[in-house]
């Protein structure tokens, strides 16, 4: 039984820091604003709750069981909830994502189709 | 695995610290902090199992508080700044068709 | 032997950027913040000193014989807290010059101040 | 690791010219000195720093700057002699540390006082767990009366500098604004609603909690202006002073440090020293109990309410600023 809680935890506690790890590196790679908020927001979210069960899995009484649950309470409604704040104010003064090329392009070969006939 | 973890999360804050340094925009800036004081909570939580005390997850809770709070603060503050340039980019905006 | 001092050393390098800031900075708020960072570094040094090996938090547990000085962290617990409150005594000074100079430049206050005085110097000539 | 991490951070803050980048800066840089506190084993430190130095502190920044503009000059009166005045102290001071004893050697001299007592004996003569509450609120409760009294003057001086006459005519429109920009943040507004009675309830937790575990009235304090400083972030500061207006708030901070002080009074009007518990009780650790969770009150109530002031004015006065120049706009406009 200990082998089995132990082994799950670390499994969880593994998964959550590859995530973390891979939202920084995204927030650090990725091109633009929004490209980053959603690395950075979604791997967050899934990162630090994977991490929180494996601690959870580790926790010695019911007192520390409860405080884990509630943090993972708070980041679960926190954490999208600035998100869609940040992007939201980002979009409202004119903060505006960058295209890839291919996507400028197929707009100007619509425009150009439209404006053809 | 707990202190291999707490290496990751250190890991992922130093590159939020770079972002929160280079980031060309306000918003990235905001968003660096935001995800640097998640994995604090994070850190936070790890060391105390990590030390052998996990009673002071009470600090952790503080911390997901306190960063929802500042978070919130800067974009609202942001906002009214940022207000009176708004209706220019409107303007540009209709000026383009 | 490195080891042993190292936090002291990154302590007095904290503390000597914030004197930087303050010194060579003109802008009041920017000196503010720098203030801030040279209190930050001093409440480094008291906890780093109250820090023994082997021991953990100063709250008293059934199985834990080693403690860490409590002494200290309840020194920096007021601190932190006055800080706060005199850092916004003087922005709220900072306010106060912006309203009444317009500028939050160290240089400009002065010089405005100058010439009130050369004025008035002028005024008493005439 | 954490120590590598603040030096970056520092010299950052040393390089960015846009002062909004910085406070975010000041933020992380908080966050990152909290987080090192944890790891040396200062957990109410560390609680404090967190509330203090990421929350309330990056927040008043933010308020002045967007006051008072968010461009620094570029020009420097002489860096390279401040180089110089900084390199020589910092030279100084660093030949100074190699006399010190070494980081966590048990022997060191800061050790050898009072430390020994105040961990060997404090349960007895005090009965609580929180070595650091026990010696905060009850060996030493007169340095931290001088430390409340501090922060109740502070109070004094922002609303000595800042206050300005509120009339309600003028309140509407402003509310009626703040209402037009907060159609957009509903979502913000909802969970804050969630939220807000959470970090109120916590707050008190760690007030009450404070002799058992990391907490105390300090702590407390701010966390529960933090929230108060929420809800008027998010619902406009007219509603939040209609529910908590300021002679209250005012009225309160004073009552905080007039209680912390009857307290010692009560101890000597019956036959002890000032801020001697022992005599408040016929048991000494019952004593000991009443007049820690008193203090811890009155620090609690002093200290939130001067947050909470300390915000409102400065947030009041951005408010005037802001109205000033609304209707200044709009006279340039008409002529």
């Amino acid at each position: 039984m200990d082998i089995i809680i132990t082994i799950s935890s670390g499994l969880c506690l593994f998964i959550g820091s590859f995530l973390c790890v891979s939202g920084g590196i995204g927030i650090l790679r990725f091109p633009d604003f929004y490209t980053r908020m959603h690395a950075a927001a979604v791997t967050d979210t899934l990162g630090t709750g994977m991490i929180l069960v494996g601690l959870m899995l580790l926790s010695p009484d019911l007192l520390i069981f409860a405080k884990l649950v509630m943090i993972l309470l708070l980041t679960l409604l926190i954490g999208p909830t600035t998100s869609h704040v940040l992007a939201k104010a980002a979009w409202y003064n004119g903060l505006t994502p960058k295209f890839s090329s291919n996507v400028i392009d197929q707009k100007k070969n619509k425009e150009t189709t439209s404006s053809n006939p | 695995m707990l202190v291999a973890a707490t290496i990751a999360i250190l890991v992922a804050m130093f590159l939020a610290i770079i972002r929160g340094i280079a980031g060309p925009t306000f918003y990235d800036r905001i968003l660096a902090v935001n995800m640097f004081g998640t994995k604090t909570v994070l850190l936070i939580s790890l060391l105390g199992f990590v030390m052998g005390r996990p009673e002071f997850l009470d600090i952790a809770i503080v911390y997901a508080l306190i960063n929802f709070i500042s978070v919130i603060g800067v974009l609202r503050h942001s906002n009214i700044n940022e207000l009176k340039h708004k209706p220019v980019i409107e303007e540009s905006i209709e000026k383009e068709p | 032997m490195l080891m042993g001092l190292f936090n002291y050393w990154i302590v007095v390098v904290l503390m000597m950027i914030g004197l930087y800031i303050v010194i060579a900075h003109g802008n009041l708020i920017k000196k503010i913040i720098g203030l801030t960072t040279f209190q930050t570094s001093v409440f480094i040094f008291y906890i780093s000193m109250a820090k023994v090996d082997g021991g953990t938090a100063p709250i008293l547990a059934d199985d834990i014989i080693q403690y860490s000085n409590p002494l200290p962290h309840v020194l920096i617990l007021t601190a932190i807290v006055v800080g706060i409150a005199t850092t916004a005594m003087a922005l709220s000074l900072v306010v106060r010059i912006k309203e009444a100079y317009g500028s939050i430049e160290e240089e400009e206050i002065q010089q405005q101040d100058n010439q009130i005085q050369e004025d008035e110097k002028n005024g008493r000539q005439a | 690791m954490l120590l590598i991490f603040l030096v970056v951070v520092a010299i950052a803050i040393i390089r960015m010219k846009n002062l909004f980048a910085v406070v975010m800066l000041t933020g992380i840089y908080g966050l990152l000195s909290a987080s090192f506190l944890v790891v040396m084993d200062a957990v109410d430190v560390a609680f404090t720093e967190a509330a203090v130095g990421a929350g309330i502190s990056t927040l008043l920044m933010l308020v002045v700057i967007s006051m008072t503009g968010h461009r620094e000059r570029t020009t420097r009166h002489k860096p390279l002699l401040a180089l110089l005045v900084v390199t020589i102290t910092g030279g100084l001071l660093i030949y100074g540390t190699l006399d010190m004893p070494y980081f966590g050697s048990a022997d060191a001299p800061i050790h050898n006082h009072v430390a020994s007592r105040y961990i060997n004996d404090s349960m007895q003569e005090i009965g609580v767990p929180n070595i650091v509450t026990s010696v905060l609120a009850s060996y030493r409760a007169f340095d931290t009366f001088g430390e409340v009294v501090v922060i109740f003057t502070a109070g004094i001086g922002v609303l000595a500098l800042l206050s300005i006459a509120h009339r309600p005519e003028d309140g509407d429109k402003t509310g009626s604004f703040n209402d037009s920009l907060n159609e957009q943040h509903l979502i913000v507004r909802i969970v804050s609603k969630i939220l807000i009675p959470f970090i109120l309830l916590f707050a008190l937790y760690v007030q009450f909690h404070g002799d058992y575990g990391p907490g105390g009235g300090f702590q407390a304090g701010v966390i529960f202006a933090s929230a108060i400083i929420l809800y008027s972030m998010l619902f406009g500061l007219n509603i939040a002073r209609k529910v908590i207006n300021q002679p209250f708030i005012q009225f309160i901070s004073a009552i905080g440090v007039l209680l912390y002080g009857s307290v010692g009074l009560a101890s000597i009007l019956s036959g002890g020293n000032f801020f001697d518990y022992n005599v408040l009780s016929n048991d000494h650790i019952t004593g000991q109990h009443l007049g820690i969770l008193l203090i811890e009150l009155g620090v609690g109530c002093t200290v939130a309410s001067v947050m909470i002031i300390i915000f409102f004015n400065f947030a009041g006065r951005r408010e005037m600023q802001q109205k000033n120049e609304r209707e200044h706009n709009k006279n340039q406009e008409l002529s």
